[in-house]
């Protein structure tokens, strides 16, 4: 199998700065397959626009002037709209732009984790508004013990996707009716979206206590 | 006879409450003829009335979005065709689209209408195959062969397109990876030019059957608030009468040059949905027989590099896949790989509401209710 | 010994016909299953079982012998007895139907004056082998499918009783061969004069055999398969024989009280003789048939089961024949040319079982259970009142019965319609979604 | 008339017999295995049953099995009146009409009551 290096050693990513991650080194973690095909890069991408872009509209203003600091950045990624917003006040800012500005339906949420920063999720949460047919998408740090507030409450939707989001990177959702794994069964060990989560050895772990085999990894 | 709304049994002496029968838990699944799958539902009963139930997911989880983290971007691809198998030229599209807009590469046009006829004929394929089992659930034995003889022909015409039937990776990132075959516009209109007829005689089977209408009429009844509420996308939101559809809203592919109707229901049930989609069969046929006739000359990949470096940031991106919205949120950190993948299942999310839909209803409706909502498992539990 | 074959010389040849059927039945019941696997076939546009023998003849051996050979299970929480005889109930029950069925004027067990009312009441016991197997297999599925089958077949059981009496007023009779020789006199099959008798009689007993669209005890779809669930092999196979038993008995009663039983069409019409000939004339096309598509199979013992099929239709055509040959008051003659179109006129309930069963949507079991307490029951009191009347207008006030009859008939159709649309000012569904329980 | 029966005596034995004669022959040729473990559960998808399944049931089917009771002795009635219908006459069928008319009252009350829903609140 050509792709079983990079699956061996699957929580070296390198980052170097908060936020920014850059560019890994080329060769280390190359798939076998593809040496050293690095060199040509596309010169196409040589001056990208420097995604992202600070974003500054009416609706970012609304925002900004209703939560004052609790939105902490907003941010245009491939002309897409992006609110980074305090954890802490994500359930008023939701139910603001449900009711105030319209989004009437959550699409999605779910993280994304960055292990080297403080706060090492980031919460995303991607709405939609029927009436303006625009996304928005609303991004949250989360430190690994914190508990940031269910918005199952603004919408039903995010009862199952909060879980799966606890099943996966073990955020606790605060005010959440029924918090348990959804996906995974309930005795599982660990959250597997982490950054740090070794499959190999919990799939050997789970294999040899609930099958009594070695697993064949 | 007076009309009263609730009717109650009153024979003297006989207090209900103490006569109730015990409360029922039955497991539906994950080993059921009609649970499409490998969903549990564990389903509290009153009698054969349904006053609680509770899906159990997760047996076919596979973790394509970790898996993901540890391909390329263009390993990735034929991943996504795991997960709604049964619609896999509408995963990849999804995927593809995703990545070019993180690559921010542009599409050819010969491209994206080939894309769109594939696409649709994927829908046609999805709701067909659906057709097919939910009729079986509520005991039609007949249809399910007549829509597997129609799909057999659109799967026909992916095997020669890519080689293979189900899990096709139709498209690569950029663009297509074939020209399509000598033919292929035939083989679509000949398809194309018999469709019609043939759901005709689905819908004689079915649509004004006195049975299928008793079967399905308010049953499972979603409104348009509680279905915003819930997420809910697809022709399931549309049947409650919300006229939403990405290709509409958000036109991806070639959709914006073709002209198709979004059919919306009233009642939000069950018999809305099942016409719903059959209305969108028919809509599909319209794109596809508007895309074969003029489908552009040109190049089939766009400029995409042998190495796909997007520059780091996120996006998301969503189709408007059979089953609901198919989104892709990926993050890139600047590397051949994705820092992450989000996958938006619309199952999974239209799944959750189930349990609004089935309460109160008795045990024979469950099976109408999982059919109508048209999860497939391997998208649910991903 | 001598007084035992003294005791029993009466009744040789019922004894005869009842040996035939309980060694024959199983065999034809299995041939009922292929021929139901294949009318399905058709209807869903494919071929159905092709290969064990030609076009799958052998199947239900093959079937058989695998169901008598596999494994048997009995779950640990049964209840080992009853679930052990339960469907020994369901089978005697159907089988025992079957002795007072005339099939022809000759071959019958026995001519029972009461015979309907045995047959209904002996076929009716058919349903403890599903209640006990279903409860004492201690699942859920099984204990629900129990229940519903239970609920459903007294249910039904209402109607079809009416249906039959509006039958009986014209026949006169409880004997089978009676009801037969009433439709020879006047000519005429009662389907035709209570033609919604019939037609409330034919729901119905789709209903109690628990067959599509009615099938919800095991509706597979919901509860897997029923009060079945949990039986295996032989046990299984043999509801399934106590089902298709119960198959031939509702088309059996169906045949001799509504159709004219053994007789052929027109009987007392001189100018349809020719259709005496049908039969022979019929498995002499089949017999060609197989002869033709013998030398056609691909595989030598296909050839050989293929002639051998030919061979067999052959003699039933010699049978056939020989029977038109004699003159015309020879029981022999009656009796195989009656068989014959009796057979016949079950094959045409059974196929309609089927087709129904492949072109309907099943019933949810609410809408069951009222459309047999809210509209059949109803209609079907109305219209033995209607026969009624019709009857003594006719025999006192010397109408012709079929204007009676019409009227009746009409006034039936009036209350159906009218149940119809109270039914369906009504909400479909009662239960609201959504609502908190 | 008696003798009649004889014949569906011995049928009947003979009927009976068949089936469990063969399951008793069968269950000698076949090859012996024995069921162990979860084979002998009851089927429930996949999943141990929870609770015992004959617990109590829905009074709705003991009030099927009530009116049952009620209109098939009805029918059972009607039997005997259609054979001697050609008889009675005029006078069976007045008889006959002020019996099913005091059903018929009592299947209106049934159906007011709310007693022939299968659902009800």
């Amino acid at each position: 199998m050509a792709d079983e290096p990079t699956s061996k050693q699957p929580e070296k990513r390198p980052e170097t700065s908060e936020g920014q991650p850059p560019a890994r080194e080329t060769s280390a973690q190359k798939p076998a397959e593809k040496p050293a095909g690095e060199k040509p890069v596309p010169p196409k991408k040589e001056a990208p626009p420097a995604w992202p872009k600070p974003l500054d509209n009416e609706m970012v203003r609304r925002f900004r002037q209703r939560f004052g600091d609790a939105i902490l950045d907003a941010l245009e990624d491939r002309k897409q709209a992006i609110l980074v917003v305090a954890a802490e006040r994500l359930r008023e800012i939701a139910e603001y732009a449900r009711d105030e500005e319209q989004f009437d339906m959550l699409t999605d949420l779910t993280a994304v984790d960055w292990p080297k920063r403080e706060k090492r999720f980031d919460l995303v949460v991607n709405l939609y508004s029927f009436p303006r047919n625009e996304r928005l998408r609303l991004k949250a740090a989360v430190g690994e013990h914190d508990q940031p507030p269910s918005l199952a409450p603004v919408w039903a939707a995010a009862n199952w996707l909060e879980r799966e989001c606890f099943d996966m990177f073990g955020i606790r959702f605060e005010g959440h009716p029924d918090l348990r794994r959804i996906l995974l069964p309930d005795e599982w060990v660990g959250h597997p979206l982490r950054k740090d989560y070794d499959i190999l050895q919990q799939d050997t772990a789970w294999v040899r206590e609930n099958l009594g085999i070695e697993s064949g990894q | 006879m007076a009309e009263t709304p609730t009717r109650h049994v009153h024979f003297p002496g006989m207090d209900t409450t103490v006569l109730g029968a015990d409360e029922i838990i039955i497991n539906m699944g994950p080993q059921h003829p009609s649970t499409h799958g490998v969903l549990r539902v564990k389903l509290h009963l009153d009698g054969e009335k349904v006053i609680g139930s509770e899906c159990i997911i997760g047996y076919l989880h596979r973790g394509v979005e970790k898996i993901a983290e540890h391909r390329s971007y263009q390993q990735f691809a034929p991943y996504v065709d795991r997960m709604d198998y049964v619609a896999a030229v509408s995963n990849g599209l999804g995927y593809c689209e995703a990545v070019e807009k993180l690559l921010e590469v542009e599409v050819p046009p010969r491209a994206k209408v080939v894309r769109t006829i594939l696409t649709e004929l994927q829908r046609i394929a999805s709701h067909l195959l659906w057709l097919g089992t939910h009729a079986l659930d509520i005991g039609a034995l007949t249809p399910i062969f007549y829509c597997f003889r129609e799909r057999e022909e659109i799967l026909k015409i992916f095997e020669k397109y890519c080689g293979a039937r189900l899990t096709t990776h139709a498209f690569r990132i950029g663009g297509l990876q074939y020209e399509v075959y000598d033919g292929f516009e035939e083989d679509v209109k000949r398809f194309l030019a018999d469709f019609d007829r043939k759901i005709d005689e689905y819908e004689a089977l079915l649509t004004t059957n006195r049975i299928w209408v008793e079967r399905t009429k308010g049953i499972g009844v979603l409104s348009a608030q509680d279905a915003i509420a819930l997420g809910v996308t697809g022709p399931v939101l549309r049947a409650s009468g919300v006229k939403w559809d990405i290709r509409k809203a958000f036109p991806y592919a070639a959709y914006d040059r073709y002209d198709f109707e979004i059919p919306v229901g009233s009642n939000g049930d069950t018999y809305d949905r099942y016409l719903v989609r059959m209305e969108e069969m028919r809509q599909s046929r319209r794109i596809c027989l508007q895309a074969i006739e003029d489908i552009p000359s040109g190049p089939i990949l766009g400029k995409v590099g042998k190495v796909m470096k997007p520059a780091p940031g996120e996006v998301y991106h969503s189709i408007e896949a059979p089953k609901g919205e198919l989104g892709y949120y990926i993050v890139s950190d600047g590397t051949t790989q994705p820092y992450r993948v989000r996958i938006r299942p619309p199952s999974f999310i239209n799944l959750q509401a189930f349990d609004t839909m089935v309460r109160g209803h008795l045990v024979a409706d469950v099976v109408a209710i999982i059919g109508t909502i048209d999860i497939v498992l391997g998208e649910v539990d991903r | 010994m001598d007084a035992v074959v003294e005791f029993l010389k009466p009744h040789l040849l019922p004894l005869l016909w009842a040996v035939v059927i309980v060694a024959v039945l199983p065999l034809v019941a299995g041939y009922i299953v292929l021929l139901e696997r294949k009318v399905m076939a058709d209807i869903q546009a494919r071929l159905g079982p092709m290969r064990v023998g030609p076009h799958g003849l052998l199947q239900p051996i093959a079937d058989a012998l695998k169901l008598l050979l596999k494994e048997d299970i009995i779950p640990a929480n049964a209840d080992k007895w009853i679930f052990w005889i339960a469907p020994l109930i369901s089978v005697t029950a159907a089988m025992l139907a079957l002795s007072a069925m005339p099939f022809g004027p000759v071959f019958q067990i026995a001519d029972l004056n009461v015979g309907l009312l045995f047959i209904v009441a002996v076929s009716s016991l058919g349903i403890f082998g599903i209640v006990l197997g279903g409860w004492s297999s201690n699942s859920h599925y099984a204990l629900l499918g129990a229940l519903r089958s239970a609920a459903q077949v007294v249910s039904y059981e209402v109607a079809v009783g009416m249906a039959l009496v509006s039958g009986l007023l014209l026949a006169g009779t409880l004997s089978m061969r009676k009801m037969v020789e009433a439709q020879a006199e006047q000519g005429v099959w009662f389907a035709f004069l209570v033609p919604v008798g019939f037609f409330i009689y034919l729901v119905a007993g789709i209903a109690e055999l628990n067959r599509a669209p009615f099938d919800l005890p095991e509706a597979e779809s919901e509860l897997v398969a029923g009060y079945m669930t949990e039986y295996s092999g032989f046990r299984w196979a043999l509801y399934f024989l106590g089902e298709y038993t119960a198959m031939i008995v509702v088309s059996g009663i169906g045949t001799t009280l509504f159709l004219g039983g053994w007789l052929r069409p027109f009987p007392n019409v001189a100018a349809f003789d020719f259709l005496d000939y049908l039969p022979a004339v019929l498995f002499l096309a089949l017999t060609g048939y197989c002869f033709y598509r013998a030398p056609k199979q691909p595989v030598p013992i296909q050839k050989a089961v293929m002639g051998l099929f030919g061979v067999l239709c052959l003699g039933i055509t010699a049978a056939l024949g020989w029977a038109v040959t004699l003159p015309a008051e020879a029981v022999a003659r009656a009796g195989i040319l009656g068989a014959f179109w009796f057979l016949a006129k079950v094959f045409l309930f059974l196929y309609s079982f089927m087709w129904f069963r492949f072109t309907f949507p099943r019933y949810r079991f609410d809408q069951l259970m009222r459309l047999g307490w809210h509209f059949l029951i109803p209609v079907s009191l109305v219209n033995v009142m209607g026969v009624g009347a019709a009857l003594v207008l006719h025999r006192q006030a010397g109408w012709p019965l079929w204007q009676g009859l019409v009227l009746g008939t009409v006034v039936t159709l009036a209350v159906a319609a009218w149940l119809i649309l109270v039914r369906q000012r009504r909400p479909v569904a009662a239960p609201s979604a959504g609502g908190e329980v | 008339m008696p003798e009649h029966y004889i014949p569906i005596f011995i049928f009947a034995a003979l009927a009976a017999a068949f089936p469990a004669v063969t399951l008793i022959i069968f269950k000698y040729i076949r090859p012996e295995m024995r069921a162990v473990g979860a084979k002998l559960e009851p089927y429930e998808c996949g999943i141990p049953p929870e609770g015992d399944a004959r617990g109590r049931y829905s009074v709705r089917f003991y009030i099927v099995a009530i009116l049952f009771v009620i209109f098939d002795v009805e029918v059972i009635f009607l039997f005997p009146w259609a054979v001697q219908y050609g008889v009675l006459g005029l006078y069976g069928l007045v008889t006959m009409f002020v019996f099913l008319g005091i059903l018929l009252i009592g299947y209106v009350w049934l159906y007011r009551s709310g007693a022939l829903e299968w659902i009800y609140e």
